[in-house]
C-alpha cells in the first residue's frame, strides 16, 4: 500500500464517468435508451433492475469494451478505452483460464496490468487472493473451483490491478451470505485505499439483485428498466 | 425537408441522364465492335471478345483500389467521425461488388475466348491466376461481411481490404515469377501484342462505354447502401422512441455478454 | 461481322461472351434496383406513425 | 520494454495452457500423420516423383493441420470472456497478437520435427539441392501460415461461423507466401529451380504481413 495520505477528496472535481444521452442498440433491440448520468468521483452506485433492463450493457460501456450507438461515454475525463489500467470490470463470466490456478491466473494479468515502472507493491496478487478469503498456494485450476470461488477470483483480479473505477456485475450472485457480507465489507473497505496520482478517490458501479446485501455501502441507488433510468 | 426532396430529385435525374448516355454509348461500343471493326485474321470473329475482355480486366483492377481507398478512410474515420465513416464504407461494399462483376466477365469471356483461339478453356498462365486470385480475394471480403456480426460489418470488411490490397501486387509478381520459370506454350505467339491502328476506335468507345458504366452502378450502388444506412439509423431511432410496444421482457440478456 | 452459321465455334463462343457480359452486368444492376425498390417500400412503412 | 514483457507474459501462458491439456499438438500430429500416409498410397511415390510433388504434400499437410490447430487458438480466450479482461489490460493488444502468434509458431514447428522424419522415410526423399536451405524455409514459410491465421482467426471470433471464415479468408490471402514455400522446397529437394528468388518473397511476404497485423490487430480486438 502507499503510505502518503491523501487528503480528503474535493468535492468538486472531475466526476468519475459522465453519459450524456448515451444509447446502445443490438441490431433492433434497444439495450440503452437515452440514458444520462453523471457517477461521483468516490463514491458507491448500485443498478438494480430486472434482466435484460440494461445493467450490464450500462458496465460494458462505462469499462470501453463496447461503443454506444449514440451519445457519448467519458470516464476519468476521457474516452473509456483510453483509460484503461484505470477501469476494472468484472462480469458473469470469470474471465480466467481455467486450466490455470488462480495465482497463475492473477500474475499473468497482473504483468499485463504493469505498465512502465509501475509500483509493484500495491494489487500483488497474493494480497488481492487473501483479501477474498483464498488461499493463495491452492493449486487446483480454477475450473475445478465451486462457483463462489470462481467469483472471489474473479474479484481478487480485478483489486490487484488497484483501480479508480471499479465496475462490477453481480458481484455477490454466487455467494453464500457470509461470504457476501465479506465482500460487502470488502468493498467498502476498498473504497478508502489511498491513491496515487491525486485522482479523488475510488469509484464503484455495481449491479446486484441483491439489494439489501448493498444498501449498506451504497452512496445513490438507481433502478433502470428497459434501458432507461426509472428511479 | 424541402431542399433533401430536391437534392434527392436532382441526382435521380443526373442518373437518369447519365444511364442513358451510358446506354447510348454502350450501343455504339457494340456496333463498333460487332460490325465495323475488321475481323482478326487469326483469330477470327471470336477476337471481338477482346472488347469486352480488356475493358473489364482494366476496371477490374480499377475498382479495388476505390475499395481499398474507402476502407482506409473507414478505419480513419471509425471512430473520429462516425457518419462519414458510413458514407466510406458504403464506397467500399460498392466498389467490391463492382469488382467481383468486372473480374468475372473477365473471367468469363477469357475462358470463351481460349476455348476458340488456344482450344483450352483455362491454363494457369500467371495472367489468369493473378485474375482468379483477385476474384478470389474480393468474393472473401463480401463473404466476410456477409457472416460477420451486426455492428461489426464494416470494421472487419475494412481489415480484409487492407490484406487483400497488399496480396494483390504479391500475388501479381509472385505468379509471374512463376509462369516465367515454366513458360506456358499458349502464350508463345503472342497473339494480342500490339493493337492495330483499325481497332482503335471499337476499343476506345468500349472502354468509354464500360467505365461510365462502371461509374454508373458503382454511384448506383453506393446511394442504395446510403439509403439502407439511413433506414437502419431511422429504424433504430423508431426503437429508442417507442417505450413498451417493441420491448420484448427478459429478452435477450446475454446480449452485453456477446462477444 | 458476318455470321456463317451458329455451328462455328468462334461465332458461339462470340456470343456466348455477349450474353454473359449482358448476364452479369444485368443481372447485379436488376440485384441493384430490387434492393433500391425494397428500400423505398420500408421507407415509406418506416414513415407512417407507430400505430 | 513493456511490449517484449507482455509478449513473453502471453507466450508463457498458452505454452503453460498447451503444455496442460496438449490438445492442439495431438491433434495436428495425428490429422499430419493421417495425410502423409493416405497421400502416400494415393500416389505410391518413386524417388523421382516424390521429389516434385512431396514440397506440395508437405505444405498442403502443414496448411491442413494448423488451420485445424488455429481455429481452436482463441477458444479458451473465448470460453470465459478472457478476452474482455485482456482488452481490458493497459497491455498492447498487438502484444497479445505476438504472443499467441509464438506460441502457434513453436506448435507448429514442433509438428514439423516430427513429420521431417516421417516423410524422408515414406516418401524416400534425398534432397538433391542445398538441404539446409530448407532450415530457412520452413520457419519462414511456417509463420507465413501462422502469423496470418492466428490474426484471421480472431478475426473469426467476430463472426457467426468461426470454423468457416478461417480457410476461407486464409487460403486466399496466403497465396503467395504458400507457392513461395512450396516452389522453395521443392527447389531445394529436386536441385533444379534456384529458391532464393522464392526465399525472397518469404522474406518480404512475412514482413509485410506481419506489419499489417500487428498493426491492425487492435481495431481487430475493439470492432464492437
Amino acid at each position: 500500500m502507499q503510505t502518503t495520505e491523501q487528503a480528503s477528496p474535493v468535492a468538486t472535481t472531475t466526476p468519475a464517468a459522465v453519459l450524456a444521452g448515451v444509447s446502445k442498440l443490438f441490431g433492433t433491440f434497444a439495450a440503452i435508451r437515452n440514458l444520462s448520468l453523471t457517477i461521483k468521483a468516490g463514491t458507491i452506485t448500485v443498478l438494480l433492475g430486472q434482466n435484460g433492463a440494461g445493467k450490464s450493457t450500462l458496465l460494458r460501456l462505462l469499462a470501453g469494451l463496447t461503443a454506444p450507438t449514440r451519445g457519448s461515454v467519458t470516464v476519468l475525463g476521457d474516452a473509456p478505452e483510453r483509460r484503461r489500467g484505470r477501469i476494472a470490470y468484472m462480469s458473469h463470466a470469470p474471465m480466467l483460464y481455467d486450466e490455470l490456478s488462480a495465482m497463475e491466473n492473477l500474475q499473468y494479468f497482473a504483468t499485463l496490468n504493469a505498465v512502465g515502472g509501475g509500483c509493484d507493491c500495491v494489487g500483488s496478487p497474493e494480497m488481492a487472493l487473501r483479501a477474498v478469503g483464498l488461499d493463495p498456494h491452492l493449486a487446483k485450476p480454477v475450473g475445478q473451483y465451486s462457483q463462489g470461488m470462481r467469483q472471489r477470483t474473479s474479484l481478487a483480479r480485478v483489486l490487484q490491478s488497484d483501480p479508480e473505477v471499479l465496475l462490477l456485475d453481480e458481484p455477490f450472485s454466487n455467494l453464500d451470505v457470509g461470504s457476501a457480507q465479506h465482500i460487502v465489507e470488502l468493498l467498502a473497505d476498498f473504497k478508502t485505499w489511498p491513491i496515487h496520482g491525486g485522482a479523488s478517490g475510488r469509484t464503484i458501479v455495481l449491479t446486484t439483485h441483491q439489494a439489501h446485501l448493498a444498501e449498506s455501502i451504497a452512496d445513490l441507488t438507481l433502478t433502470m428498466d428497459r434501458g432507461a433510468i426509472s428511479r | 425537408m424541402e431542399s433533401a426532396t430536391s437534392t434527392k430529385r436532382t441526382s435521380l435525374m443526373i442518373g437518369s441522364v447519365w444511364l442513358v448516355l451510358t446506354l447510348v454509348v454502350l450501343t455504339i461500343g457494340f456496333r463498333q465492335a460487332l460490325f465495323l471493326s475488321p475481323t482478326d485474321a487469326e483469330q477470327g470473329d471470336v477476337g471481338r471478345i477482346f472488347y469486352w475482355h480488356v475493358p473489364s480486366a482494366m476496371l477490374g483492377l480499377v475498382f479495388p483500389y476505390i475499395n481499398f481507398v474507402a476502407s482506409l478512410a473507414f478505419l480513419y474515420l471509425r471512430r473520429r467521425n462516425p457518419l462519414a465513416a458510413l458514407t466510406a464504407d458504403a464506397w467500399a461494399v460498392a466498389a467490391a461488388e463492382v469488382s467481383v462483376v468486372f473480374a468475372s466477365i473477365c473471367l468469363v469471356t477469357g475462358m470463351l475466348w481460349g476455348r476458340a483461339v488456344w482450344g483450352i478453356w483455362w491454363t494457369w498462365d500467371w495472367r489468369l491466376t493473378s485474375e482468379l486470385l483477385l476474384w478470389l480475394l474480393y468474393v472473401a471480403y463480401l463473404m466476410t461481411r456477409r457472416m460477420s456480426t451486426d455492428g461489426q460489418t464494416s470494421t472487419l470488411g475494412a481489415i480484409i481490404s487492407v490484406f487483400a490490397a497488399l496480396d494483390v501486387p504479391l500475388v501479381y509478381f509472385s505468379i509471374r515469377w512463376f509462369r516465367t520459370q515454366h513458360p506456358s506454350p499458349v502464350f508463345g505467339g503472342g497473339a494480342d501484342s500490339g493493337l492495330d491502328p483499325s481497332m482503335y476506335p471499337a476499343f476506345l468507345w468500349n472502354v468509354l462505354a464500360w467505365l461510365m458504366w462502371g461509374g454508373f452502378i458503382l454511384a448506383f450502388r453506393v446511394a442504395v447502401e446510403r439509403r439502407r444506412q439511413r433506414l437502419d439509423q431511422l429504424e433504430g431511432l423508431r426503437m429508442l422512441e417507442s417505450d413498451i410496444d417493441n420491448f420484448k421482457l427478459g429478452g435477450e440478456p446475454e446480449r452485453g455478454n456477446a462477444f | 461481322m458476318h455470321f456463317e452459321g451458329m455451328s462455328a465455334m468462334d461465332a458461339r463462343h462470340l456470343v456466348l461472351a455477349y450474353a454473359s457480359v449482358a448476364l452479369f452486368q444485368g443481372g447485379y444492376f436488376a440485384w441493384v434496383v430490387r434492393n433500391w425498390l425494397r428500400l423505398k417500400d420500408d421507407e415509406k412503412k418506416a414513415a407512417k406513425p407507430v400505430e | 520494454m513493456n511490449f517484449y514483457r507482455h509478449v513473453m507474459a502471453h507466450l508463457r501462458k498458452d505454452l503453460r495452457l498447451e503444455w496442460r491439456s496438449r490438445d492442439s499438438m495431438t491433434g495436428m500430429l495425428f490429422f499430419s500423420l493421417l495425410v502423409v500416409v493416405v497421400f502416400a498410397m494415393a500416389f505410391d511415390p518413386t524417388a523421382a516423383v516424390s521429389r516434385q510433388i512431396s514440397g506440395g504434400i508437405l505444405w498442403m499437410t502443414l496448411l491442413f493441420a494448423s488451420t485445424m490447430a488455429l481455429n481452436q487458438a482463441w477458444t479458451r480466450e473465448q470460453r470465459n470472456s478472457v478476452l474482455d479482461a485482456q482488452r481490458m489490460a493497459p497491455a498492447s493488444a498487438a502484444a497479445l497478437f505476438f504472443g499467441k502468434a509464438l506460441a502457434n509458431m513453436i506448435f507448429v514447428t514442433g509438428v514439423e520435427a516430427v513429420l521431417a522424419p516421417l516423410f524422408t522415410v515414406f516418401y524416400n526423399l534425398h534432397a538433391l539441392g542445398q538441404g539446409w536451405l530448407l532450415l530457412i524455409v520452413m520457419p519462414l514459410g511456417t509463420w507465413a501460415l501462422v502469423a496470418n491465421g492466428t490474426f484471421f482467426a480472431a478475426l473469426g471470433l467476430r463472426t457467426r461461423n468461426r470454423e468457416l471464415m478461417l480457410p476461407l479468408v486464409l487460403f486466399p490471402i496466403s497465396i503467395p507466401a504458400l507457392l513461395a514455400m512450396i516452389q522453395a522446397t521443392t527447389g531445394i529437394l529436386t536441385g533444379e529451380i534456384e529458391p532464393d528468388l522464392w526465399i525472397r518473397l518469404l522474406v518480404v511476404y512475412d514482413v509485410v504481413f506481419t506489419t499489417a497485423c500487428l498493426l491492425l490487430f487492435d481495431t481487430l480486438l475493439n470492432a464492437e
